[in-house]
């Protein structure tokens, strides 16, 4: 009991080796989970494959900061400030290192998680007809007029939700992007949540948890996590803090400073944390859901 | 040009007339967001919006959104669901309308958000198709705005993330599998570009106030066509330009 | 607003007629329609197309009242007490007439529904290889080793929720089987419920609205509209009806006697309701979940 | 005979000892039920339960179940999902062992619940699969549980709904692709049939207590083979009694 609980470096230092596929940033903008990407830098893990739709700015960074080997994702840059510079120099100059890059679009990425769900080789879809994606990505091929889209199976989905429980049972609310397929589809999952609660809170509502958690190999309790996108009910996006790291990072030493400020010389989230205002960008007007009847008896 | 709003806010204004009421529209990110909440407030209370992360909503969300997935946009959401959810939406032919991003495009309307340059080696490496090629494919009809340069209007486009017509012979995207109907019109910072019904090369339609024909043909890449009945594209309302400023109140999107 | 609530007869003569193609029973054991099955024996409906996985004694129903030419379904019987008599009627001895059957197993009646969904015209999997089935189901062919299952869509499915708002936001919880891929299958959904609630419950918590209310078509208020199957919160699984069931179709004449009972000499659910005691199977011991807080500001 | 338990009680606690701790177990509906709850209140504390209705469950529920999709399943569930989720994890290799009910068992374990007779016209019309064929060719191992009876026990099933180990030849399931490693044991009301290593013919493994092996064969539909170390089957233990008679308390499935 409880084994599952431990600070994000003891989760990144065991489940997140050097060449690990690994999923991240699977709900799109909300609940990315920037306190696992940067604890991975830190580590300095090296040839990476990342495996998400739309990271926002943290696979710009993981890249930077040369922990990645390949990408295979519709998108990578910094959803509010367009280009992600890290990506542009590691595909154009090979900086820090050459890049492969396997492209989707939205659609296949999650197609490709489905496949490794369900244990297929492929699952076939209509999306990607007329699109050079299909050139430049192996994984992607045309017969009977439907593209088929080969299955990817991340060794680990790492995923930040509202609330979970010492065993693993993570309650996630707001738009879930391709979390539930990446879970699926992923050998092991680790959590990190905004709030640790007792299993009474998580299985009062069997239908919110979001993975079986048998899956679940990590529980790391992490408020202020995601950081700077937002979580509901908890964080608004910090709009500001991208915008700074979009014109940091515009160069290598640029990149550099700011990697050194928030990641480097930070050991953990709660001294990031202190560099922030986390008041300025608390939700405060709360939305409780009206409680649904899970009664037996 | 009247310095009473800023091109930004002339496209999202036209991008809104773009919605039909009873629409649902597949809302991308930036402007598109803006044009939903104007349209919804005017001539389209029916519309729904879609939005790949994973949302449908009816009213705008009350507050500026930064991103589709800011908590704005869920509270108060008709559901909060997976993206392959809203994917399978657009894939049956219910999205009427999708909006897409774009750093070049073709006199096709063929897309380039991935790769300026061979892909093996870019001059630039652009973000990617995001849900770009699944509206571009499976939405009924999708529009794209984009910033009037010679550079993003291209000849050709190096690399195709979202197809428009293709190389635009007749019949291409029903020959090649693609089940929307294709690119309806380019907005740009200049004037508004539409394609001849069944799809085609894309022509100047309408100029917006402040510009010419001979402007917006000297930005342009390729030779444009011009239509006969080349107009002045209509300036934004009042109450648009209203509508517009509640929803960008710092004009994060509209003013910088 | 609020155009698409109307009673079940409305809803029935509006949405199903004959030859349609119609999918329920979706939760497998939990939230079948009976209510909605018995008005649609009740209009006389035929040449229907049943698709679910389990319907428990529905699907058993709808076939000894002769509104069914086929059946694409993994089950049908009577969960708790086995066959079904008058599917067996109908297969062995064409009674009241033949039956096609377009046997699935669990996991390929819910891929035929994901290809539906996803509007492809098959997905693969590995289940059923080796299986007998894979002979007698036309729906279903092997390739590269793998099977190949032909998308099924629906013309309507019907649903039984423990609550929707008048412009179809449905939530309903616990187990949900294929309802979720059977709904984004299907060309119109019809949804029974037991309570109308106001639209500000239902988007209290947008994650549990199962449906994207363009599809929703229909609204029924309905309370008891499942029994005898179970619904979380409001009602238990009436098992000696169930049993009672079992015992009167094994002859058509008990069939029949059942059918005028509980369906035919009875104008609607309410009334239909005054036969039994609901307050006996009625939930008392209530289990609200922890509610999650939607705040954005 | 012993009068203290019933056939049904001998099945359920010997179905019970074949979930090893740590197992996710495909639960099947009636008996299994009622086995995986006296598994889990004894030698398995560590057992899940997977429901294909759409639950994971630790455990056993407090109340009666006259279905797996019956509230009591539901409360304390530690996931409420889809079941194409169960079925995703089950085709993943990550269900241990499942539960397969069956009206017609071969010698190769091979279940018929589709037709007894020629499917066209059948004799006998069974209500389907359900997720038996799912269980019986994805799950890493599976039992079945019937009534000893020659026409259940057959020389050949009219119809494999759920395959064993086909034709009996070694490798048929890798040949076809089949997932997971077939039948171990078939759990009748007169004794254990169990398989070889790597599938094939089964064989007697322990005859129930008041009965014999000249008895068992009798009731076979086919020439049984018998281990050399054929044995009694264990009786239920007090605690399993007491386990079993706390989740059917009325005898639904044990006394009836």
């Amino acid at each position: 009991m409880g084994l599952k609980v431990m600070s994000m470096a003891q989760a990144i230092e065991r489940f997140v080796p050097d060449g690990a596929t690994i999923a991240l940033g699977l709900a799109l903008e909300p609940l990315i989970p920037f306190a696992a990407g940067h604890e991975i830098i830190r580590q300095q893990r090296r040839d990476l494959e990342l495996v998400g739709p739309i990271s926002d700015a943290l696979f710009d960074q993981l890249i930077g900061a040369g922990c990645v080997r390949r990408v295979t994702a519709a998108w990578v840059g910094n959803v509010s400030e367009g280009l992600g510079h890290c990506y542009r120099r590691a595909c154009e100059q090979e900086v820090p290192h050459a890049l492969e890059v396997h492209d989707h679009s939205n659609f296949s990425i999650s197609l490709a998680l489905w496949a490794a769900a369900w244990n297929v080789p492929s699952l076939p879809t209509r999306t990607l007809l007329g699109s050079d994606i299909l050139r430049t990505n192996p994984d992607l091929s045309v017969a009977d007029g439907l593209v088929q889209v080969k299955a990817v199976r991340p060794d680990v989905a790492i995923v930040h939700v509202q609330r979970a429980d010492e065993l693993g049972r993570a309650h996630a609310w707001g738009p879930l992007g391709v979390s539930e397929e990446a879970g699926l589809a992923s050998g092991r999952i680790v959590i990190s949540c905004e709030e640790l609660v007792d299993a009474s809170v998580t299985l009062s509502d069997p239908n919110r948890i979001l993975f079986p958690e048998t899956k679940v190999a990590a529980v790391v309790p992490e408020p202020g996590g995601a950081h700077p996108s937002p979580v509901q009910g908890f964080f608004k996006r910090d709009h500001a803090f991208h915008r700074d790291y979009a014109e940091r990072s515009r160069t290598v030493e640029g990149f550099e400073g700011w990697l050194r400020q928030w990641v480097l010389d930070v050991p953990d989230r709660a001294e990031y944390l202190k560099q922030i205002d986390p008041d300025a960008l608390r939700i405060k007007h709360h939305r409780p859901s009206v409680p649904a009847d899970f009664g037996d008896e | 040009m009247s310095e009473s709003y800023t091109p930004q806010e002339l496209m999202v204004a036209v991008a809104a007339r773009e919605i039909r009421d009873g629409d649902v529209v597949f809302v991308g990110m930036r402007l598109p967001i803006l044009a939903y909440a104007v349209a919804r407030n005017s001539h389209a209370p029916e519309a729904r919006g879609l939005f790949e992360v994973g949302l449908m909503r009816d009213q705008p969300a009350s507050a500026f959104l930064g991103t589709m997935g800011d908590p704005p946009n869920v509270a108060g959401a008709l559901w909060a669901t997976r993206m392959s959810n809203a994917m399978a939406l657009m894939a049956q032919g219910e999205v009427d309308l999708g909006f897409i991003g774009g750093a070049e495009v073709d006199r096709f309307g063929n897309l380039n958000t991935s790769y300026v340059g061979d892909p093996r080696r870019p001059e630039v490496k652009l973000p990617g198709s995001g849900g770009g090629a699944d509206i571009s494919i499976l939405s009924r009809r999708w529009v794209t705005l984009m910033s009037h340069e010679p550079r993003r209007l291209v000849e050709k486009v190096s690399f195709v993330t979202s197809p428009g017509y293709g190389d635009g012979s007749p019949g291409w995207r029903k020959r090649n599998g693609l089940l929307g109907g294709g690119p309806v019109a380019i907005i740009t910072t200049l004037g508004v570009l539409r394609f001849p019904e069944g799809g085609g090369e894309a022509y100047l339609a309408s100029v917006h106030p402040g510009h010419t024909v001979d402007e917006v043909a000297a930005y342009t890449g390729w030779s444009l066509q011009v239509s006969d009945a080349v107009s002045e594209t209509s300036a934004p309302t009042e109450s648009e330009l209203a509508s517009i400023r509640r929803f960008d109140p710092e004009g994060f999107w509209t003013r910088s």
